[in-house]
């Protein structure tokens, strides 16, 4: 095909709400990103260009505004979405319209579990991997606990996840008690009421797949009142809210990253693209990078990994969407992490970072220590199983056999 | 001669207020009757009561022989009683054809959804009320546009609509300018005789309480004081001190 | 469920309840007045916690005393009231007072949404969080759990503040008693020489005001963040309504209710705890058409 | 009417349904301004009673997740049944609803069902076992009366299939609103007293409106779930019930054709503010609404009304702008 | 001391006064009289300020346009509405001291105008504590009528008060309202009424309204009319 002066892309992203948390650095991310590949000639020389659409809008305002960016637009690529019911309605669409999609940060397990799809990829791992390791990284650094309670937002994530949460640490440690079981509406401005009642239980460990405003009330006020001396916390997503929350988030609560996703990266804190760029990012926003951003960079490089491996499939000609589409099968690509591999089913795989808070000179909030890193093969659903009763299936054993490199702060 | 409309023992009280106090009264068929008394003698609670707005502490009120006492103004209306108002209840909104065309409608429970308003058989009968309470040249202006006077006429004629049995006037020529008030009561009266309706009206206006009524009952501090004829009432030394008043 | 869970609940339903009155009341007393449903009431709260978390974080960050979290959240309020508040009636809402209450609420919404995206612009997206306030009053224990004396004492006692001095203003003040001549009628009002535009001004000021203190109060708790008010002024449309509109002691007694409600059930049964305001309200509407502390109406014929 | 809004309509419809030739990524968005529609024609009729509903996005829910599960129960389902099954389980809930909220009027009438709305949302939201929680329920694409079809002819059939039926339920509520009943429905905004002392109950006559508003806000929900293919508990939220009263104040309040016109308008520029002015476009709609309600409180309906009044005052009724010149010269 | 001077005023459109002139002096005692929709109640709400208007109208020495309808009670004026507009949440006597409390009358000045109204409306005094959203429908002109006494010490204007009266009462007010004419020499007075018998013996002269002009007219021609 002739070679377009464009290459554009459509991402969905929240600007606007409470999720906007993820959506702006993801969006700042991507313009610095695609900026940086443009400087040295785009993909296959030519340059990208983004369009942005609001997933804060509302399920439909997105809807038409991905159809307008495929049918009228006709964008080459679309990366959606950050929020997993809009991807559940964008996959069948995205399908029907013949358009490459990445689900570039949501991560429901089910899509490619209920369904197989031709144009639809997710550019990171999923949630199953998340919640595994994060029950994995709490019975290897605490094995001795007893009861667990949880405290998730009331939405389709904080009820999936610690379900699957829930199945795996059952499986590996059938002794477990779940004393408390908290479902606060999303948005929740305060949870007073769930922390009194905690204190009077005083469970060994707390988990919260919480993110934003959510997470961030829930630890400041839990570490006010006390909570977080008498239990353990357990937070998959606060990667995210390290920074905003400082000193409140104390030392020895463990910590995810939804992937290997930290700034700094103990494999390639010292590598000069990656450094550069999170002193650059900091510098633009104020802020270091978080998840979403990652998840940005996974995208992107995906993209360019995919254009550049049917360019060469296609001697060196300009491909053919189709032709695109094919690449995808069994790509590699690495964006600010680990290598991510493309699995057949669309979906994949990527490795898990975990660490513990500590509080260090320099850092004017908690950083991770005595961090772990799973291989992401391990964890991941295997093709054609259902995340949940595979994640029954598992035995205490597992967690022994369980390949993991550990590192520190500073190491 | 039968009671159409029978009230016994009524009572009710409002905090110390007492509107009611064992009112008993008899409506005879095709009568004219005129209740007058002084401000806030319990008139218009009468009517009330009569009406199915207000229930009374005790007591009871017969309609037709009908034990009505309990009965929401909707099912009284249905048996035939209807009212007009102190302050007229009109439709704001709509014009004064209008009113009388959904009164019309509600009389004969019109409520297939694509018949239209403006095309019920009963149209022509409105127009004739209209003309009758001398606004037929309002019939198509908004009556909250229109003067206290000529919705007070309207108010008379949407009650007269319904083709009652019995109607309850709440001084309906208060706020009439005096120059019109007996025209229009004479055309009022002749349509209550010609088609046998019976009326109970609260009025002020000795005037007109002479002219058209047949009986006359005197209300004070809630209480039935005097009944009989206009002439004797209204000579009366009590009404004369308390209701009309002396010329000074 | 034991005594001390009772009494951990009721603690727990008493300092939400203080929060969720301080808001409601407002918005009553507005529609008690200017017969506007405020949907923008929500944004006035949202601003609050907003001018207090953002200029509170930078003072203390410059080493202010924390004592000054105090008189920055009275200052916050007055400050959004009268500038906000004051902007809004004077240039919106006094446009539609005769309009229908549909087109009066939508005006509402409509500033709701302009605000909305005001708080973006000038905050961003970013939560904020600013306890300072709640810090320097410390913890105290109760049956072995940890309380902070901010939500367990200030607060409720702030609410009974207000609670009982705009009852002393509308009871026993001749202005309070104009207000609520100008709220039944307002061109008799005028006509026996009060000045309702100025009635109407200072009390869709003070009712903001309220709001805001609400969210400054508020924000010593929790993060600010986008959409904090369309939460909050769902939970004031059901705590007005279920007093009874325009009803001050009302507002407080369905605080309240909603609050213990809510507490409880998070202790009982957690999945009703979202329906808990929306369930008192339809069983004291369906007990008390009117609300609570609702008057019936004055008779018509 | 006079000759030129006479044919303002017919020409309109002409144009939405040339639209998607011109650009086909409209087809669904017009689809769904269609479902808008109809469910802000059930917020007219209760308007014409003087009752506002924030909470009207209920019967829309309740539709469209019929509708959802019914599609699941029998493996995709059938376009035909959805409709029907849906429309009549919002009648159903619009039946047990109604009897509670015709008892109250004004504020109170529009928080109860603000009420009841976030009481059906939080379900919806909570028992996501059931529901699927925030995530909702896909829906497949049904069968249309057994055949199975592509998504493009199967856009098409929606969008047009929309369009006649919003045509017809259009004409039938504007007869209704000049039937007696209609008319009684507007009396209880200027007073129920003498609808009472008509010997008509207020309540049913309410109930009768609110049934048949339910009925319409649950057809724009099924025809929005099969065109979106998917329901959320967001069709209940209360935002969306504003949105619905919004988008019926922006056609013109009361007004039949005002509700599609809204309908249209305001998902074109939502849509194109929330593309182009990505973070503002809640701002902007706010001034949208509010130059409405400001400069022009009648809506768009009234604003064309004026726009043709004006136009009409130099022919047809040249007489009558001659008076008021004359008159206002005086 | 009231002056229209060509006055127009509309109402949704219909102009209801038309290049209305007229002057009424200090201390006279005016009947506004008219046919039902003539005009008469348009004309006080239009001195109280409550339409829009055209043209000047004086009082005394001050263009009374350019006061804001809030300010004219201050002037003096009191008002008692057709409708009556009672403030119902309040008692009767609350109603009637509220436009001297609202004018920061003194104390003793507000108790010596309350025992003038009640003395002039003795029934007033025995519905005193009652909540004025419940009394009757006369029984509300009264207080109306008390209200404007209580600050309508230049200008007491009254619309239609006997209009649901007992006429025993009415004849009483009609009495009362002369003497107080009599004893307050200061205070002018316009009474609108379309029963105009009864003012037969206290306004010194009548306008009458009719197809928005306004013309002299004669209390007893009309009555003969
Ligand atoms: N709903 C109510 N609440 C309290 N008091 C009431 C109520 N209705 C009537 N009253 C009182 O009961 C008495 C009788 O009132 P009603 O309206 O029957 O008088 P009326 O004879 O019609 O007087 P009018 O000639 O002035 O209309 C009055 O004193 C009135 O204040
Ligand atoms: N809101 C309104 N819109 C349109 N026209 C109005 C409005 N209010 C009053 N009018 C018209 O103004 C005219 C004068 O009304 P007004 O009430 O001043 O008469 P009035 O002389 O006081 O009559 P009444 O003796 O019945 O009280 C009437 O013809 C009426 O139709
Ligand atoms: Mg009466
Ligand atoms: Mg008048």
């Amino acid at each position: 095909a002739d070679k377009p002066d464009q290459l554009q892309v459509g991402v969905t992203a929240f600007l606007s709400g409470p999720a906007s948390v993820f959506g702006e650095p993801a969006k700042a991310a991507a313009e610095m990103m695609v900026a940086e590949m443009n400087a040295s000639g785009g993909i296959g020389g030519v340059p990208l260009k983004t369009y942005f659409v609001d997933e804060g809008a509302g399920g439909e305002a997105v809807l038409a505004e991905y159809r307008r960016l495929v049918q009228d637009v006709e964008v080459d690529a679309m990366f959606a979405s950050i929020s997993s019911g809009n991807c559940n309605k964008i996959a069948p669409l995205a399908e029907d319209l013949k358009v490459l999609n990445f689900m570039w940060d949501c991560g429901t397990q089910r899509i490619f579990e209920e369904n197989s799809y031709r144009y639809v990829f997710r550019t990171q791992g999923h949630a199953t991997p998340e919640m595994l390791s994060s029950v994995l990284y709490l019975l290897k650094t605490k094995p001795d606990f007893k009861s667990i309670a949880v405290v998730n937002q009331d939405y389709a994530w904080g009820r999936e996840s610690w379900k699957m949460f829930s199945a795996a640490l059952k499986a590996m440690k059938p002794d477990v008690q779940i004393v408390a079981e908290f479902f606060p509406k999303f948005g929740a401005p305060d949870f007073s009421t769930e922390i009194s009642r905690l204190q009077a239980l005083r469970p060994d460990v707390i988990v919260s797949t919480s993110w934003g405003g959510d997470l961030d009330t829930f630890v400041r006020q839990a570490a006010q009142r006390g909570l977080t001396n008498t239990s353990t916390l357990v937070l998959p997503l606060a990667e995210s809210s390290l920074e905003r929350l400082g000193k409140a988030l104390p030392a020895g609560h463990i910590v995810g990253t939804r992937g290997d996703h930290y700034f700094l990266h103990p494999e390639r804190k010292s590598d000069l693209a990656f450094s550069g760029f999170v002193e650059a990012f900091k510098e633009k926003t104020g802020a270091y990078p978080i998840y979403p951003v990652f998840h940005m960079s996974q995208a992107l490089n995906a993209l360019k990994a995919a254009y550049e491996k049917a360019i060469a499939e296609n001697g060196g000609d300009w491909p053919e969407r189709e032709q695109v589409v094919d690449a995808m099968a069994g790509l590699s690509f690495a964006g600010l992490g680990r290598e991510v591999r493309i699995r057949e089913d669309n979906q994949g795989i990527e490795d898990q970072l975990l660490g513990t808070t500590i509080h260090v000179d320099g850092h004017e909030f908690a950083v991770l220590d005595n961090m772990m890193m799973f291989d992401g093969d391990e964890l991941t659903t295997p093709v054609g199983q259902e995340s949940v009763s595979w994640l029954e299936q598992l035995t205490p054993e597992f967690v022994g056999k369980v390949k993991v490199e550990a590192f520190s702060h500073g190491s | 001669m039968t009671a159409l409309l029978e009230a016994k023992g009524l009572e009710i009280h409002f905090g110390g207020v007492v509107a009611a106090s064992d009112v008993n009264l008899q409506i005879h068929e095709g009568k004219n009757l005129a209740i007058i008394g002084p401000n806030g003698a319990g008139k218009t609670t009468f009517l009330n009561i009569c009406t199915g707005y207000l229930k009374p502490s005790a007591g009871q009120v017969f309609f037709n022989g009908k034990g009505i006492t309990r009965k929401s103004p909707r099912e009284i209306t249905r048996l035939g009683v209807a009212r007009a108002f102190q302050i007229p209840q009109l439709f704001g909104e709509h014009t004064a054809l209008e009113n009388l065309l959904i009164a019309a409608a509600a009389r004969e429970r019109r409520w297939a959804p694509f018949t239209r308003l403006g095309q019920i058989p009963e149209r022509a009968e409105m127009m004739h009320l209209l003309e009758m309470v001398n606004c037929v040249h309002v019939a198509d202006r908004p009556v909250e546009e229109l003067p206290e006077g000529q919705r007070k006429l309207i108010d008379i004629a949407v009650a007269l609509a319904l083709k009652p049995k019995l109607l309850f006037m709440d001084e309906p020529t208060s706020g009439v300018a005096s120059s019109e008030k007996f025209a229009v009561l004479d055309i009022v009266a002749k349509a209550l005789t010609e088609s046998k309706v019976t009326s109970v009206f609260v009025e002020h206006d000795m005037g007109i309480v002479e002219r058209f009524a047949d009986e006359v009952a005197v209300w004070n501090r809630g209480e039935v004081l005097h009944r009989g004829m206009p002439d004797d009432i209204l000579s009366h030394a009590d009404v004369v001190r308390d209701v009309i008043g002396e010329e000074i | 469920m034991n005594l001390q869970l009772i009494a951990l609940a009721v603690f727990d339903g008493v300092a939400y309840a203080a929060l969720v009155f301080m808001v409601a009341v407002g918005l009553t007393l507005i529609f008690g007045v200017l017969r506007i449903l405020n949907v923008a009431h929500g944004s006035f709260y949202a601003i609050g916690a907003y001018v207090v978390a953002s200029v509170g974080g930078a003072i203390f960050a410059a080493g202010w005393s924390p004592w000054l979290a105090f008189p920055l959240m009275l200052i916050a309020a007055a400050v959004v009231g009268i500038v906000l508040g004051g902007l809004i009636e004077r240039l919106l809402l006094r446009r539609i007072y005769d309009k229908e209450e549909a087109l009066q609420i939508l005006v509402t919404f409509a500033v709701f949404m302009i605000l909305e995206d005001v708080q973006r612009l000038v905050w961003g997206v970013q939560p904020y969080f600013e306890a300072t306030a709640l810090q320097s009053l410390g913890n105290i224990q109760v049956f072995g759990v940890y309380y902070t004396v901010y939500q367990l004492i200030l607060l409720p006692l702030v609410a009974l503040a207000v609670l009982a001095g705009l009852r002393l203003f509308l009871r026993h003040t001749l202005s309070g008693r104009l207000i609520l001549a100008v709220t039944e009628d307002r061109e008799a009002a005028t006509a026996i020489g009060i000045d309702t535009d100025k009635i109407y001004l200072m009390t869709f000021m003070l009712g903001a005001a309220l709001a805001a203190f609400g969210g400054a109060l508020a924000s010593a708790t929790t993060s600010v963040l986008p959409g904090i008010g369309a939460d909050m002024i769902v939970l004031s449309f059901a705590v007005a309504a279920t007093a009874g509109l325009g009803q001050i002691e009302g507002a407080a007694l369905a605080a309240l209710l909603i609050g213990l409600g809510r507490s409880f059930a998070v202790y009982l049964m957690p999945e009703l705890e979202v329906l808990i305001p929306y369930l008192i309200m339809l069983l004291v509407l369906l007990w008390r058409p009117e609300g609570l502390f609702g008057v019936t109406q004055t008779r018509k014929i | 009417m006079s000759l030129v809004p006479r044919l303002a309509i017919p020409l309109l419809l002409i144009a939405v349904a040339l639209l998607p030739f011109l650009a086909p990524w409209s087809k669904v968005m017009l689809t769904l301004a269609l479902a808008k529609g109809l469910a802000v024609l059930g917020i007219v009729v209760l308007l014409h009673a003087g009752q506002v509903s924030f909470g009207h996005a209920l019967f829309f829910a309740v539709a469209a997740y019929s509708a959802a599960f019914l599609g699941q129960a029998f493996g995709g389902g059938e376009l035909v049944s959805m409709v029907l099954i849906g429309v009549a389980s919002a009648v159903v809930v619009g039946l047990l609803v109604g009897l509670f909220v015709v008892r109250y009027r004004y504020i109170f009438f529009g928080m109860l069902n603000l009420a009841f709305s976030m009481i059906v949302f939080s379900v919806l939201e909570k028992f996501y076992h059931y529901t699927g929680g925030s995530d909702g329920l896909q829906v497949a694409r049904p069968l249309v009366l057994g055949i199975e079809m592509e998504r493009p002819a199967f856009e098409s059939l929606l969008f047009y299939g929309g369009l006649v039926i919003a045509v017809i339920v259009a004409w039938a509520v504007h007869r209704y609103f000049d039937s007696p009943i209609g008319h009684m429905l507007k009396t209880i905004k200027t007073n129920e007293t003498r609808l009472e002392y008509l010997g008509v109950s207020a309540r049913r006559v309410l109930l009768v409106g609110y049934l048949v508003s339910a009925a319409l806000c649950g057809l724009g929900g099924v025809l929005m779930a099969v065109a979106q293919g998917i329901v959320t508990p967001e069709y209940a939220w209360w935002i969306r019930s504003g949105e619905l009263v919004f988008i019926a104040i922006l056609g013109g309040a009361g007004s039949v054709s005002g509700a599609f016109v809204g309908a249209l308008v305001y998902e074109v520029v939502r849509t194109y503010a929330s593309a182009f002015a990505g973070d503002v476009w809640q701002m902007i709609l706010g001034f949208f609404l509010l130059g409405i309600i400001l400069y022009a409180p009648r809506g768009l309906i009234g604003v064309y009304g004026s726009f043709m009044g004006r136009i009409g005052s130099n022919t047809a009724s040249g007489k009558e702008a001659k008076r008021r010149a004359m008159e206002a010269a005086e | 001391m009231l002056e229209f001077e060509n006055v127009t005023v509309s109402l949704a459109g219909v102009r209801v006064l038309r290049n209305v002139s007229f002057k009424i002096d200090a201390s006279e005692t005016v009947a506004l009289i008219g046919a039902n929709g003539a005009g008469k109640t348009t004309a006080l709400r239009t001195i109280m300020g409550f339409t829009d208007v055209s043209g000047e109208i004086r009082f005394g020495e001050m263009a009374l346009t350019a006061v804001a309808p809030a300010k004219r009670p201050r002037l003096g004026i009191g008002y008692a509405p057709e409708d009556r507009r009672l403030f119902s949440a309040f008692t009767v006597e609350d109603n009637i001291l509220m436009p001297g409390q609202v004018a920061k009358l003194t104390p003793g000045e507000l108790r010596r105008r309350l025992d003038l109204i009640y003395e002039i409306l003795p029934e007033l005094r025995e519905l005193a504590a009652r909540p004025a959203g419940s009394v009757s429908g006369g029984q509300g002109k009264m207080v109306a009528l008390g209200r404007a006494l209580m600050i309508g010490r230049k200008l007491i204007m009254l619309d239609e008060p006997f209009q649901g009266l007992a006429p025993a009462l009415a004849r009483r007010y009609a009495e009362a309202l002369r003497r107080l004419r009599d004893t307050d020499s200061e205070v002018t007075l316009i009474i609108t009424e379309s029963n105009p018998g009864l003012l037969k013996n206290f306004a010194d002269r009548a306008l009458v309204i009719d197809r928005g002009e306004v013309r002299a007219g004669s209390l007893n021609a009309e009555e003969a009319a």
